[in-house]
């Protein structure tokens, strides 16, 4: 088993695990945090991927798709946040569906 | 120069929304229009240009900042490319001279103009993107601009819809972006120029394509994933709604398109083309029937929306085998989002209309449509034919060559399922229009007839857009034979 | 472009042409449409009458014909002999039509509307007319369903609406069928040109000879709708809530001989013998001598009279179909022949259907009593294309009656003969009726004057174009032998699709 | 010498079209009824002066074929007279609404005298059916709405079985083959179909009651003349004894006999005077049928019995309409006695009594039947005498019964007295009764004629008459015990039931239309879409499931899984 393979499952596991949050928890804020947990298993992958020869000098590309997909990340979770505070302002609930029942007492939480 | 300008093409293209957006923003809304505007005109003589080009030389490449690969961005048009950027340019155009009536220069809309051109130029970087990791950025690019648009109005339902729409969408992008990372870990490149020669069979590889394809069906709403697009396509505005019911769920569509039938193809493994079909045939059924079942006008478009994403996904199926089916299944697929995208963004500009008109936009109050707005009127119905399949509208086409193709294919049951997605879309679309005709309730004969307030501009672009839906029908041989440029192997008539 | 291709493309355009007009002048400007509507009719008339100039100089093998290329097929026109009767009858009539629906509407609402789809159809019925393969009619073939649908609902009233929901059940699953049907036929024997005498390879009838009975099966089902063929009639009566004008032009005329049409190109001029050999269009001629009787047995119990009417055009629509199902040239002459002259004589009723009801409001056969005192020139005219639907010379009815059963005797077929005696005898029993109580009873006393005095019967708008058209149906019978004449036309026609 | 055109004739007969065109408009009415009388004297004229001979009119119809022959002739100088005999008294005594009559009338007449100079089957069932249909005006014009309806139900009925036998000729005579099935169909159908129209035994139906409810004129028409033209449909139509796989001639000679007999047994009791006409018309027409049966079994006899057809017709349709016409004159006349007088002279014609037209028409029936096959040869010797004996008996009811009502009740009563025209045209057929066959061209006819004198024809021709009249005389004499037989058999014998039925069912369909409301438009949803309406409520709950996120989350989740299976299996 490679160090680029176990860099991999590591970034899987991340990757589900941000999945898992964003599927289950109401709150908003959750779930962006979830989908941040998510990428960060993603830029993981793709970290391991740039040693794939190891003793050679690390390939430089991965590490500009991991700062391309940082940049992406930061802005989207910036526009997100904006858009969960404003949903909290118009509606008194920081979550999608007020059918979710602990919506409430997550709220602003 | 003329020459020149040829070879500039792929940039000019994008150069143009991609310029006119920030200007837009700095200009704010009294001048923010006229830019719009004149970026959406400049755009279509150069679409056209591209197409031509296209059809004459075949595959163009472009090479930004003339770098080239790996770490440079390459731009490339073959016939699919130049048929998307054509269909885009021609739709951005209407919506944008419908949008200069819908929105007008209300302050609070001021955001719409830098949006929509960046939303437009991202969706023509997407289809030119050469390699799958610059695919992504292009798609979040989409997507944000999108998501922004839909909660344009800042009205609470659209802002959760947004919301919705934005969590999917991103996680859409993670899956694709986690496939990227494992196809470069495989081959050690994402150029797709490359990639098509190096691909291979491969564990790793399939299980990238697999997540890609997750992601990509997600982001494409595909049954049952279509959760987040019925709110977001119907609390839209309605110039953003046709956007993005029109073009930007092709725009992931098109990168499933690009892998599964080109880049990709020889690593695709079996199944999976089955999968999509039944999953499209589903969606047309189960989306058809949901699109009955509303009670708004905007919700039942946007239902027809995820059914008619299930005929794009009918493709897969028949392509897999090769032969003349996979030529006429890839054609028909399409020429099937083309005519989608003239129709549906119709369909959506005149449920705008009637919004604007009665301030609601329930089925039940649109009686006597057709006399108190016979342009909107006749614009959807024109429209509803599309839907249907009906010649000669450009989904008359469309599903002629699905039929064809399943039948040689020998995959009747795809034949079965696109007649009666017909009828199911017929169903849907008369229980609108029936009214239109309608003399209930009483009171509406004394109703003035007058042309009514919508500027006729915006009833025109609308109309435009369902009449060109319509001829596609007759007048669509030579798109046909654009989609046909320099097309994949496996749907060029060669047998695998 | 030729004076023949410039005809045959004006003769579809012009319709649709005076369509978008029409729409584009609104509601209110109501004398400028009716001018447009008639210049657009009578440009029509004029082109379809050259395009058959042409097909009848360039008969049979020198057809002139336009296209352009469409899924490999090609969407084009072409003015042969078959083709063009049909777009004439139509064309003429249509201009007749209209002067009749301008009467008709005068103070209807929604006319923009009304005359603008109205127009589409009948483009849509002369470019079903001119097709020159499979997929240029079917395209025409859903464009006349399509826009017949606002015309049947026109009025608007839940009643209306219904109808029109009963006419697309019928008609969009039947539409699904036939394009099912061409796109497979067009697989197995490539494009599928119409040609006299058949374009199917006979060798297909070894090799696919399944496929071949199941696709025919699908045509007829797509076309069957349209020409009202038991048991896909019931639209038909349904559709009678539509105004008068719908059901003379339409429904008498240009929806449902698009079908019977249809189903003569490919009888004809698609399967030709094959369909013998397969032994489909016997099947489809036992069909339609059964639709004959059933839908004359039908028509006695109506008493509403435009119903009566529509399943007396659903015995009669058979006819046609029975013609070109049997194995005759004679036979074949007669359906053919019967196109053109149902179509008169069966206008002209629905005009004295639409005339009587907005002169006297007279509905129902039963309220019919002394009509010929209160306005002879319309029943005079309606009397005449009666006797001529039910066989009696010299209308040309019989003509077309005769050809049939001279056919029938030549196809060796001897229950046809059984079956015109039966249909004759039961025309008789639905439509003497209307006749006797028209003539022969009392009328009621406010009729027993006449028209009241000094004023004519009825618009003449609408009075002038039923008697015209009764005058047509009977010149067309008793001048049939002429070289012109649709009897003669058919004839010749007969005699190219008919060479095995 | 300049030659006469045949198709002449054609539009000779055509003529009265131009009444009827006047007649249908306002302005030319009352000069178009004036011309009524003369609108038969071209036809008239065109059997005198047209030659023999044939023309191709191919613009008509499907192409018409005139054919002017000797028979042609005859029965358009027959027609000619009868029509122009009843317009003459049409003129005199006109039935309410004239014009509207006479145009309906003019129609018929057209229709008659035209098919009397075509033999191509379309043309000839086109002025067939000219003539049959118009003439329900005629007939039904004085309100008998059930007379009117019987008439139209057979004529109808013939009309439609004549078609379908026509089809066969007409193929025919396009060298196609009907097989062996068609072709003698195609006969029995134009036998059936003509003999609706000449009353032939079972297809009587309709006549006893039409004669009986017409006006006079248009019983005097009909029974003169458009009864005829079934006459001249079979002699034109029925193969010129050509041998047709299936004997038809031995079954039509029975038909004739039967009809002979059964029309005087049933006439006899009847108790109107225009009924009794009508039975001895079918009994008559028995005659004519022997004669064509005759034809047809013996290939040989087929012209003597085409001649004899003729002759008689020409002699019956002369007669009968003199009786008809006298029958009301007597009704109206002052000096009753005198029409009754003039009466006996059509009727002993009709007899067959010497001297007079029957006893030459006999003859020359007599000459077909001597040629008739074995049995009916004897049988016929002794059968066509004993026939005679029962027309007397017919006439002499028939006399008596107008001697006796118009001796009943005083003229004054009833309507006014006959107009000179009304006696002209008595006594042109009068004349013509007398006359026709004495002049007749016909060689065959002028022989007869002479032989008719001979001593041992006169007896021959003699005896039934006087036994005949004997018969009577002795009923008579019996007096009330036959009495009691009178109207014993309704007119329309067997199809009185059926006809009454009929009128009883439609008198209730019209009352029951009348009381049913106009339809009124109903629109509530089919009980399918309610259950419709449930299941899309039902897909609404599901569809909501899949909206929310955790569905999503394992929608996702099941994807990929299972895209990845199949990646990790491929």
């Amino acid at each position: 088993m490679s160090q680029t393979d176990l860099y991999t499952l590591a970034g899987a596991a991340l990757f589900i695990i941000g999945l898992y949050g964003l599927m289950t928890r109401p709150h908003l804020l959750h779930k962006v945090l979830a989908l941040n947990i998510s990428s960060a298993g993603v830029f993981f992958v793709l970290v391991g991927i740039a040693r794939r020869v190891p003793g050679t000098t690390p390939d430089p590309l991965p590490h500009a798709m991991v700062l391309t997909g940082i940049v992406v990340t930061v802005s989207s979770t910036a526009f997100a946040l904006a858009l969960a505070k404003r949903i909290y302002s118009e509606t008194g609930i920081a979550a999608l569906d007020a059918s979710d029942v602990d919506a409430e007492e997550n709220a602003g939480g | 120069m003329a020459e020149w300008i040829m070879r500039q093409l792929p940039a000019l293209i994008i150069l143009v929304p991609f310029t006119a957006a920030p200007l837009a923003y700095l200009l704010g809304t009294r001048f923010g229009r006229p830019v719009g505007f004149i970026s959406a005109l400049l755009s279509q003589p150069l679409a056209v240009l591209l197409a031509i080009t296209v059809m004459r030389e075949g595959t163009l490449r472009y090479e930004v900042g003339g770098w080239g690969g790996p770490l440079g961005i390459d731009l490339v048009a073959d016939g699919l490319t130049a048929t998307m950027v054509l269909v885009t340019t021609v739709v951005g155009l209407f919506v944008t001279i419908y949008a200069l009536g819908y929105f007008g220069d209300r302050e609070r809309y001021r955001f719409f103009w830098p949006l929509w051109l960046f939303l437009w130029g991202s969706l023509l970087a997407l289809f030119f993107s050469g390699d799958i990791f610059n695919l992504y950025v292009c798609l979040e690019l989409v997507s944000m601009s999108a998501v922004a648009l839909v909660g344009l109005t800042l009205r609470r339902e659209a802002l959760v819809a947004a919301m919705r729409y934005m969590l999917a969408a991103i996680l859409g992008s993670l899956f694709y972006l986690f496939g990227v990372a494992l196809i470069y870990g495989a081959f050690g490149s994402v150029d797709m120029q490359t990639l098509r020669e190096i691909v291979r069979a491969d564990t790793t590889a399939q299980a990238a394509l697999a997540l890609m394809t997750v992601g990509l069906v997600l982001k494409t709403a595909l049954f049952p994933l279509h959760f987040w697009l019925p709110p977001a396509h119907s609390n839209a505005p309605s110039p953003v709604s046709a956007v993005l019911s029109a073009l930007v769920v092709k725009g992931s569509f098109y990168i499933l398109v690009r892998l599964w039938v080109d880049v990709a193809q020889p690593m695709a493994f079996p199944g999976v083309s089955t999968v999509l079909g039944i999953l499209g045939a589903t969606a047309i059924i189960w989306g058809s029937l949901q699109a009955f079942r509303q009670e708004r006008l905007k919700m039942l478009v946007a239902y027809s929306t995820v059914a008619q994403i299930g005929y794009l996904f009918l493709m897969f199926p028949l392509v897999t085998g090769g032969g003349q089916a996979a030529t006429d299944a890839w054609m028909g697929g399409i020429f099937h989002a083309v005519s989608h995208a003239l129709a549906k963004s119709a369909m959506f500009l005149a449920a705008g209309l009637v919004l604007a008109r009665f301030g609601h936009d329930r089925i039940d109050g649109l009686a006597g449509l057709s006399r108190r707005a016979p342009m909107t009127a006749m614009a959807f119905g024109l429209a509803g034919v599309t839907m249907m399949g009906l010649p000669p509208s450009g989904g008359f086409v469309a599903k002629w060559l699905l039929i064809r193709a399943s039948i040689e294919a020998g995959q009747w049951w795809w034949a079965v399922i696109v007649v009666t997605g017909g009828l199911l879309a017929a169903a849907y679309v008369f229980r609108v229009v029936g009214p239109f005709f309608s003399r209930e309730p009483e009171g509406i004969d004394d109703l003035d007839l007058d042309p009514g307030r919508s500027p006729w501009a915006m009833e025109g672009a609308t109309l435009a857009l369902a009449i060109g839906a319509l001829l596609l029908g007759v007048l669509g041989q030579p798109l046909l034979d654009l989609i046909m440029v320099s097309a994949p192997a496996l749907v060029a008539g060669v047998t695998p | 472009m030729t004076w023949e291709t410039t005809a045959l493309v004006a003769g579809v355009a012009a319709p649709f042409l005076t369509a978008v007009l029409i729409f584009a002048l609104g509601e209110h400007r109501h004398a400028a449409r009716s001018r447009v509507n008639l210049a657009g009719a009578a440009l029509t008339g004029t082109a379809v009458l050259a395009a058959a100039a042409a097909a009848l100089a360039g008969a049979p093998d020198a057809y002139p014909s336009v296209g352009i290329a469409l899924l490999d097929i090609g969407f084009s026109l072409r003015a042969d002999m078959l083709g063009t009767l049909f777009a004439v009858v139509a064309g003429v009539l249509w201009l007749i039509t209209t002067v009749y629906a301008i009467g008709y509407m005068s103070h209807a609402s929604d006319r923009a509307r009304f005359f603008g789809f109205f127009s589409v159809c009948v483009g849509s019925a002369i470019g079903i007319a001119l097709s020159a393969n499979l997929l240029t009619f079917f395209i025409f073939y859903e464009i006349l369903t399509l826009a017949t649908y606002p015309l049947v609902i026109h009025s608007g009233t839940p009643a209306a609406l219904k109808g029109g929901r009963t006419y697309l059940t019928y008609a969009l699953p039947a539409g699904g069928a036939l394009a099912v049907g061409v796109v497979w036929l067009n697989l197995i024997a490539g494009p599928v040109e119409f040609t006299a005498g058949g374009s199917l390879d006979p060798v297909l009838a070894s090799t696919h000879a399944g496929s071949l009975i199941v696709i025919f099966a699908l045509l007829m089902l797509g076309l069957g709708v349209k020409a009202a063929l038991f048991p896909l009639h019931g639209w038909l009566p349904a559709a009678m809530v539509a105004p008068a004008p719908v059901s003379s032009l339409l429904h008498a005329v240009a929806v449902v001989k698009a079908g019977v049409f249809g189903i003569a190109r490919v009888v004809l001029e698609v399967y030709g013998p094959l369909g013998r050999d397969l032994g489909v269009t016997q099947v489809l001629a036992v069909l339609a001598g059964f639709t004959i009787i059933f839908g004359s047995v039908r028509a006695i119990a109506q008493d509403d009279f435009k119903k009566r009417l529509a399943f007396s055009t659903i015995a009669q629509l058979s006819y046609i179909t029975l013609g070109v199902a049997l194995a005759s040239p004679i036979a074949i002459a007669g359906g053919i022949a019967h196109l053109a002259h149902h179509a008169a004589m069966k206008i002209t009723m629905f005009f004295t259907a639409g005339a009587v009801a907005e002169e006297v409001k007279a509905y129902r056969v039963s309220e019919f009593d002394g009509l010929g005192k209160r306005m002879p020139l319309t029943m005079t005219a309606f009397s005449l294309a009666a006797i001529g639907i039910v066989g009696v010379p010299p209308v040309a009815g019989f003509t077309s009656k005769w050809l049939l059963g001279v056919g029938g005797v030549d196809a060796g077929a001897g229950w046809v003969i059984a079956v015109l005696g039966i249909s004759s005898v039961l025309n008789a029993a639905y439509f003497f009726p209307i006749i006797h109580r028209a003539w022969f009873r009392t009328p009621k006393p406010e009729w027993a004057h006449g028209p009241a005095s000094g004023k004519p019967e009825g618009d003449m708008r609408m009075i002038v174009p039923l008697v015209i058209t009764a005058a047509i149906g009977l010149a067309m019978g008793v001048f049939a032998g002429m070289d012109l004449s649709p009897a003669s036309w058919a004839q010749a026609i007969a005699g190219w699709e008919f060479p095995w | 010498m300049v030659t006469v055109p045949v198709w002449l004739a054609l539009a000779a007969a055509l003529v009265p079209l131009l009444v009827v065109a006047g007649c249908a408009l306002p302005a030319t009415r009352d000069l178009a009824r004036r011309m009524l009388v003369f609108a038969a004297l071209p036809a008239l004229a065109a059997a005198v002066v047209v030659p023999d001979g044939t023309a191709e009119i191919d613009w008509l119809f499907i192409g018409t074929f005139v054919d002017f022959d000797a028979t042609g002739r005859a029965f358009l100088a027959l027609s000619g007279v009868i029509w122009t005999a009843a317009a003459l008294y049409l003129a005199a005594h006109p039935p309410d609404r004239p014009t509207w009559f006479s145009g309906w009338f003019a129609l018929a007449m057209a229709g008659n005298l035209a098919l009397c100079c075509v033999t191509d089957p379309a043309a000839f069932y086109t002025f067939f059916a000219m003539m049959a249909l118009p003439t329900y005006a005629l007939v039904a014009h004085e309100g008998d709405r059930s007379a009117g309806r019987a008439y139209m139900a057979f004529t109808v009925v013939g009309e439609a079985l004549l078609v379908c036998g026509l089809f066969v000729l007409g193929a025919t005579a396009l060298g196609i083959d009907p097989g062996p099935v068609l072709g003698p169909a195609g006969i029995g159908l134009v036998l059936a179909a003509f003999g609706v129209k000449i009353g032939a035994l079972g297809l009587h139906g309709w006549m006893p009651v039409s004669y009986a409810a017409a006006p006079t004129v248009t019983a005097a028409a009909l029974a003169g003349s458009m009864s005829k033209a079934g006459v001249l449909g079979l002699i034109r139509f029925l193969p010129a004894g050509e041998p047709t796989g299936i004997p038809f001639g031995g079954p039509v000679i029975a038909f004739g006999v039967a009809a002979a007999f059964y029309g005087a047994v049933v006439g006899v009791v009847q108790v109107k005077p225009k009924v009794v006409l009508a039975y001895s018309s079918i009994s008559q027409f028995g005659l004519i049928t022997i004669a064509l049966g005759v034809g047809l079994a013996e290939p040989v006899a087929w012209l003597f019995a085409v001649s004899a057809a003729t002759v008689y017709s020409v002699h019956h349709g002369l007669a009968k309409a003199a009786l008809f016409i006298g029958e009301d004159i007597a009704a109206r006349a002052r000096r009753r006695w005198l029409a009754v007088a003039g009466l006996a002279l059509p009727a002993l014609a009709l007899a067959g009594a010497p001297l007079a037209s029957g006893a030459v028409a006999k003859l020359v029936l007599k000459e077909t039947t001597a040629l008739a096959p074995g049995v009916w040869h004897d049988a016929l010797e002794t059968l066509l005498p004993l026939a005679a004996v029962g027309t007397t008996l017919l006439m002499a009811r028939f006399l008596y019964l107008v001697a006796t009502r118009s001796l009943s009740e005083p003229a004054e009563a009833r309507s006014e007295a006959p107009g000179t025209p009304a006696i002209l045209s008595w006594a042109l057929l009068l004349v013509a009764v007398a006359g026709a066959l004495w002049v007749w061209p016909m060689t065959e006819v002028g022989y007869a004629a002479q032989k008719s004198l001979d001593a041992h024809y006169l007896w021959l021709a003699a005896w039934p008459v006087l036994l005949g009249v004997v018969a009577a005389a002795a009923t008579w004499a019996v007096g009330d015990r036959t009495r009691r037989l009178e109207g014993v058999i309704p007119p329309a014998d067997v199809y009185a039931p059926l006809l009454r039925r009929v009128d009883r069912a439609v008198e209730r369909r019209d009352r029951a239309v009348r009381q049913t409301p106009a339809p009124q438009a109903v629109t509530q949803p089919p009980a399918t879409m309610n259950r419709g309406a449930r299941l899309l409520d039902r897909a609404g709950v599901v569809e909501n499931g899949f909206l929310a996120w955790a569905t999503a989350a394992s929608a996702i989740g099941a994807l990929t899984v299972l895209l990845l299976l199949l990646a990790a299996r491929g």
